[in-house]
């Protein structure tokens, strides 16, 4: 037996885009497999382990139906430590976006009779049902900071990620502020920092990928936005696509001032 | 000091002659009205008229994110070679950019020295040059709206030519390697100067005092304002990297995936961030947003006067004309002295 | 005598799907491509939102291709306003495309298929036998990677690539470097190939086969078209695309499948190759010619050769977009103006694994009313079905494990992208 | 910007000298004292402390964090450092295999003020960790007891098992040359023969002369309050109290920020300060 640790990989629901990540890191991948024990990676391998214990289990996408809650869960119990990747697996991700409506119903308008055949619960991210030991988000994660926090799992110590917005690093890399110079809808100060501010390095505003920074002052952001003029409808489209289910982009919070 | 005059029909090639003594930076333009200082080829790619830049000097000098020393298990520690390496030559340094790099200096000299902004700095060439004012300037204020130390050499504009202050060794080989570009200070051109540096003093409309401020900031630690300023900010770090006295960061390791290899990095950091002071085992000092904006003044104007007999702002603007919810600081400083509330 | 077969879970494709097949007195009575991938509803989620956050979001149907939902998704909203983009525009667009296709191409050939053939359970696995072979896929897949990172500025998700344009543009420096890095892929691709060309393809899952794609516009082979040929005889216009994708709900699926004429048909490279192929040009072209009749076969198991041919297309196809750009020199131009207006547009993109249709409807104030994505693995669902029953009734005689595997190597010929099948769409 | 220099690195202050764990004693739950030694004999040397100096010890590949030194100069070799795992740093410490590698830099800080308190009469106060770097001045006063009039301790823990070096302790307290008063807020044990209570309770149980006494507190934030009520009291000069003070470091060198209080940096003005300046930094009001 190896004393390599045991790593599972797993998707919920979703576009599995933290999981081709991990693909995509072609240079490392197979340092990563040398270091590792996978014993499951059902995206890119059979034959997986299903039962085993593991020491760390990564998992994206997003809990929208009973069946991604009981795997998720059984996971939690083989896992000594449960990762949750992605936007989608830490805050609810673009299925999270909208909990306006019921999704029984859009359900039934979908699908017709047939939607009875399974069932849909209000999307959600991981720690609504289980423990996660860290979050990586990113929509999808950066590649820089999975390498890192792998590196530190073997480690034994979990990675020190970014805990401050985007608007850091649109600054540390001298971008030109989007937000006052064109008067764009950017969402940079309240986004968790760790993308290299990739949108406006491309003369993008930040949409949020990446969900928001611990202790965002929403209200502040709100208000400058509509000060720039545009409507609270679409400041709470923008606000609540990556992260619908985030308490801090629930409309009570919008209104109060946080934490000043 | 020496005193010449360069006629702006020069200036192209004295900037020329410039590369022998490194790479060439200046400001061009970025986005639709935003500078910053980068390698330029010839001096048509430089913007003469840039106010100011988004990132002051110390970028050049002290990195956004630099690795100070990379590790390998066994084998002890290499300094990266990047930190000594290059040569640059900065043109275009505006009197504050040059004020806040003199108060870096301060900062990262001391009973400890800092090696890395010092090793990147001596082996940088700092031409000033003036410029006008905008709204937003207010060096004046500061007393930061000229400067006689920190530069190599400073050109201000007196019409159709520059005049030449040479500060420095340095920047007497500059001159010499072009020598013949450069003439004698006619009494033109001294009229010319004195005509100029009045003009440029009228030019400030932004205005604060400064004189008693630690004073008065002791007096209203517990003000209002400050829990305004609280509710605003949205703690985005934008004010602290752009300033050219911020000077926080923060340290960490990154570890390669063979587990024994990695290196040891630093970044700038921001007291307005959350867990700037906060410690181990949960406790913040600074929980509070408005108990982390007040600190910035307070370093600032306060702290930095008891710790070096000024305060550390250079009156730039950057942070004003950068903060996305639009915190004024000459706003906020005029409110803590109109402030009445007991 | 009763038996089934049951997959529970596909390994080695995206998403989550499994087969079950029910067999009767030694005859298959059921075969069924489950897909219990959850549903995200994307297409009423994004009712309401502005023109320029349509893409963004709708690109997050897939992570694979999400360069080409991307671009289809543009176009459709574009093709709404009426907005012409520039030609550099596009030949940029297409550069993003390929790349994805060069990027999921190798993926899938290398990591996912390979292994398939040669038994083993994982390109991990096989690597330990031919490091060699995997460390070209991997090459081959970051080359694609690289692409999409330069032009669209992330290798998943793009967010370069907006309404009228692009964000930023590259510079002539990294085109150029693009161009280097290709000319070193285009010999790996050949390899690959070569590879490919080497392994043993069964041919129990053989049947006729109705295929569609878009028929290439200009002379050359391509992704792009506004014409959908099918393998039936004649052309139709991508704004008719519900007139061939029939979608209907199954009871065991999240996704819904598409008929064209009550009859499943598949898209895909294969495809592309059987409706296009003639217009392939150099190396892409030899290769298929080495090819020759199979892979009209019928036989899907064809389709990873279809995509080694369409990997060297790729590849060639950039070499020749990047030296177009460079010849002329970036334009630097900022993407087109919007006029807003209500109308419907349609957008349509020849993914890595087949024909990708957006389309949506917009209010006056550029705010979306209705959108239809129509995914190649929704097109596919039912061919699937058809191959594994031909294939369940080749089987019969073998043992269980065996046909299982086989079944499995059926389902992942395609190609398919479960996550991108399973969208909504309105009934009626 | 006139000559170029290249630093050397001895001239870097953030590169950790090279040293060894070479012994861990396990003090309490989560609680342990390293003993430290450098790897060069130059630097076993030549490093030099005062009691109430820290330095920054790197756990190469995790992070760097400051730690008192709780051995005493008196005794030269060997570094101890008490540390409590609490996160990454920490956690990384615990879990190194005997004589692992460590980097350490320093010694950083003021220290304790020895030429003032030299001829006076020297009172401790500690609670729970805040012992670690009494314990440097203890065993320095101890080791120079000539130059001091009375020493007294006085150390609260939770309750017996939460008391730091409590064998070392226990032992003083038979010893006429201190006065070692050590308390528990209650006793689980019941083989407890020491005080029961809170620390100052010990007042009590010790006459001081505020006049040449110098008080060094450390310890918990609630401790502090009640203590420095029980000085002051006393009429205890301001002055004469000694607090060490806690704040994030990631430099050690007045480089970085994080500690500044008001306008002292911890690292280079503390962590030692006495009751008047740091009532006077903004901050602590
Ligand atoms: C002058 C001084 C002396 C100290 N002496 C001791 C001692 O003798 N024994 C002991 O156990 N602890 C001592 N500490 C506290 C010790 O530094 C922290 O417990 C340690 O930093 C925790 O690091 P960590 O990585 O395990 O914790 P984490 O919570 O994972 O990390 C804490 C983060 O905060 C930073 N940090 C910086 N300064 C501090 C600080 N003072 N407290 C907490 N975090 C800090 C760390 O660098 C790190 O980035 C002392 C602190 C100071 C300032
Ligand atoms: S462009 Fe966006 S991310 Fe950058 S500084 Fe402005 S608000 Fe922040
Ligand atoms: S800038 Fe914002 S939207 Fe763009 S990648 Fe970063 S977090 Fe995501
Ligand atoms: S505080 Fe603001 S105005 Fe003052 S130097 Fe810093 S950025 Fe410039």
């Amino acid at each position: 037996m190896s004393s390599k640790p045991k790593i599972g990989i797993y998707g919920l629901t979703g576009c599995a885009g933290d999981q081709l990540v991990i693909l995509n890191c072609e240079d490392e991948l197979l340092d990563i497999v040398g270091a590792t024990d996978i014993r499951s990676f059902p995206m890119a391998m059979s034959g997986g382990d299903e039962n085993c214990p593991l020491d760390i289990v990564f998992i994206d996408g997003t809990v929208v139906q009973p069946k991604d809650e009981e795997m998720l869960k059984r996971l939690r119990e083989r896992a000594n430590l449960l990762i949750a990747v992605g936007t989608c697996a830490v805050w609810g991700g673009v299925p999270a976006m909208e909990n306006k409506f019921s999704r029984e119903e859009v359900k039934k308008r979908v699908y017709g009779p047939t939607g009875d055949l399974f069932k849909t619960i209000t999307p959600q991210p991981l720690s609504s049902f289980v423990k996660v030991d860290l979050s990586i988000s990113g929509c999808p994660i950066e590649k820089e900071q999975l390498l890192q926090a792998v590196a530190s799992l073997l480690h034994g110590d979990l990675p020190r990620l970014p805990n401050y917005a985007v608007c850091t690093e649109c600054k540390m890399a001298e971008y030109p502020c989007l937000l006052i110079e064109k008067g764009h809808l950017c969402l940079g100060p309240i986004t968790v920092a760790g993308c290299k501010a990739r949108c406006p390095s491309y003369g993008r505003p930040c949409i949020g990928c990446r969900g928001p920074v611990e202790e965002a002052n929403i209200s502040s952001e709100v208000r400058l936005l509509k000060e720039k003029g545009f409507t609270p409808s679409d400041i709470q489209n923008r606000l609540r696509t990556f992260a619908g289910a985030a308490d801090s982009l629930q409309m009570e919070s919008l209104k109060e001032g946080t934490n000043a | 000091m020496k005193i010449i005059t360069l006629p702006k029909e020069n200036f192209a090639e004295f900037v020329g002659h410039l590369c022998s003594f490194g790479e060439i930076h200046a400001p061009i333009k970025r986005g639709d009205r935003s500078f910053v200082f980068a390698p330029v080829k010839d001096a048509s790619e430089i913007e003469l008229d840039c106010v100011r830049t988004i990132l002051p000097l110390k970028k050049y000098f002290f990195r956004p994110m630099e690795v100070m020393f990379n590790f390998c298990a066994g084998e002890g520690y290499e300094i990266p070679s990047e930190v000594t390496d290059k040569r640059i030559v900065v043109f275009g340094a505006h009197p504050c950019d040059i004020h806040g790099l003199n108060i870096l200096d301060m900062v990262f000299n001391g009973r400890y020295v800092d090696t890395y902004y010092l090793a990147r700095k001596s082996k940088a060439a700092i031409i000033g040059l003036d410029c006008i004012p905008d709204d937003l300037c207010f060096c004046r204020s500061t007393r930061t709206d000229f400067v006689d130390t920190g530069f190599d050499l400073f050109l201000s504009d007196i019409g159709d030519k520059y005049l030449v202050r040479v500060g420095t060794s340095l920047g007497d080989d500059m001159v010499r390697a072009a020598e013949s570009l450069f003439y004698e200070v006619q009494k033109e051109d001294r009229d010319a100067y004195k005509r100029k540096s009045i003009e440029r003093r009228e030019s400030f409309k932004t205005e604060i005092q400064l004189q008693d401020l630690p004073g008065i900031m002791d007096l209203e630690y517990e003000s209002q304002v400050w829990q305004d300023v609280g509710e605003t900010c949205l703690s985005c770090g934008t004010c602290s990297m752009v300033c050219p006295t911020c000077y926080c960061y923060s340290v960490f390791d990154e570890l390669d995936l063979d587990g024994s290899s990695g290196r040891r990095k630093r970044r700038w950091d921001c007291c307005l961030f959350k867990d700037y002071a906060l410690v181990a085992g949960g406790h913040n000092f600074r929980a509070k947003r408005s108990s982390r904006v007040k600190n910035r003044y307070f370093h600032k104007q306060r702290g930095f006067v008891s710790l070096y007999g000024r305060p550390s702002c250079v009156g730039c603007g950057r942070c004003k004309a950068q903060c996305p919810s639009g915190i004024d600081i000459v706003d906020v400083i005029t409110k803590l002295r109109s402030e009445t509330r007991v | 005598m009763r038996k089934s077969i049951v997959i529970d879970h596909l390994c080695r494709v995206e998403g989550h799907g499994g087969i079950t097949v029910k067999i009767e007195n030694g005859k298959v009575a059921e075969v069924n491509m489950d897909i219990f991938e959850g549903p995200r509803f994307f297409e009423p989620l994004v009712v309401g939102r502005t023109y320029d956050e349509v893409a963004p979001i709708l690109m997050r149907i897939c992570a694979i291709c999400s360069a080409a939902h991307t671009v289809a998704s543009l176009m459709a909203v574009e093709n709404a306003f009426g907005i012409e983009v520039t030609p550099q525009t596009r030949l940029l667009r297409e550069l993003l495309v390929q790349g994805g296709n060069i990027e999921s191409h190798a993926l899938h050939i290398f990591c996912l298929a390979i292994p398939d053939f040669l038994g083993y359970p994982s390109a991990i696995a096989l690597a330990s036998d031919h490091l060699q072979e995997v460390k070209m896929g991997l090459e081959l897949k970051k080359l694609g990677n690289t692409i999409q990172e330069t032009i669209g500025g992330r290798a998943i998700h793009p967010v370069n690539a907006v309404v009228g344009g692009f964000g930023k543009l590259p510079s002539q420096d990294e085109l150029s470097g693009l161009k280097e890095q290709l000319k070193r892929g285009l010999e790996q691709s050949l390899s690959g190939f070569d590879l490919v060309c080497s392994l043993q393809v069964p041919d129990f899952c053989t049947s006729p086969n109705i295929y569609a794609a878009l028929s290439s516009d200009g002379s050359g082979y391509g992704l792009f078209g506004d014409k959908i040929a099918l393998s039936t005889g004649g052309t139709k216009d991508i704004k008719t695309y519900r007139e061939i994708c029939n979608e209907g709900v199954v009871a065991h699926s999240h996704a819904k499948q598409s008929l064209f004429k009550g009859k499943p048909f598949a898209v895909g490279a294969l495809a592309r190759i059987a409706l296009n192929g003639e217009k392939l040009s150099g190396q892409a072209k030899k290769a298929k010619d080495k090819l020759g009749m199979s892979l009209l076969s019928g036989n899907m198991l064809y389709n990873n050769a279809a995509q080694a041919v369409e990997m060297i297309y790729s590849i060639e196809r950039s070499i020749e977009i990047i030296d177009e750009l460079l010849s002329v020199g970036l334009n630097e131009e900022r993407p087109v103006d919007i006029r807003l207006r209500a109308g419907t547009g349609t957008g349509a993109v020849e993914a890595p694994r087949g024909t990708l249709y957006h389309s949506y409807s917009f209010d006056e104030r550029g705010r979306l009313t209705e959108a239809d994505v129509i995914t190649p693995t929704a097109q596919n669902l039912a061919n699937i079905e058809k191959d594994l029953r031909v294939s369940v009734e080749n089987l019969i005689a073998e043992p269980k494990e065996s046909i299982c595997s086989k079944l499995e190597m059926v389902v992942r010929a395609y190609d398919p992208c479960i996550s991108c099948a399973v969208h909504l769409l309105k009934v009626g | 910007m006139s000559d170029a220099h290249n630093y050397t690195s001895d001239e870097n202050p953030y590169l950790p000298k090279p040293a060894r764990i070479i012994r861990t004693l396990p003090q309490i739950l989560d609680h342990q004292l390293f003993q430290i030694r450098f790897e060069k004999e130059e630097m076993i040397n030549n490093f030099t402390y005062r009691p109430g100096q820290f330095v920054m010890l790197s756990v190469i590949g995790t992070g760097e964090a400051p730690f008192s030194i709780s051995s005493s100069p008196t005794r030269p070799g060997i570094i101890e450092l008490c540390v409590r795992r609490i996160g990454h740093v920490t956690n990384a410490l615990f879990k190194l295999p005997p004589n692992a590698p460590v980097g350490i830099r320093g010694p950083y800080g003021n220290g304790f003020p020895l030429d003032k308190l030299e001829g006076n009469n020297l009172l401790l106060v500690a609670g729970g960790l805040g012992m670690a770097p009494l314990r440097s001045l203890l065993r320095y006063a101890l080791d120079n007891r000539s130059k001091f009039k009375d020493v007294i301790l006085m150390y609260g823990a939770r309750n017996p098992d939460d008391m730091l070096f409590k064998y070392e302790l226990l032992e003083l307290i038979e010893q006429p040359d201190v006065k070692c008063l050590l308390t528990v807020d209650t006793d689980n044990s019941g083989m407890w023969k020491a005080h029961v209570g809170v620390v100052t309770t010990l007042f009590d149980h010790a006459e001081i002369d505020p006049n040449n006494t110098y008080a060094a507190i450390c310890g918990p934030e609630i401790m502090f309050k009640y203590v420095l009520e029980e000085l002051l009291k006393r009429n205890f000069s301001k002055n004469r109290i000694l607090m060490s003070l806690e704040r994030n470091m990631q430099c050690g060198v007045g480089k970085c920020g994080h500690c500044m209080v008001g306008y002292k940096y911890t690292c280079l003005d503390g962590p030692i300060f006495n009751y008047w300046d740091a009532i006077n930094l903004p901050e602590m009001v």
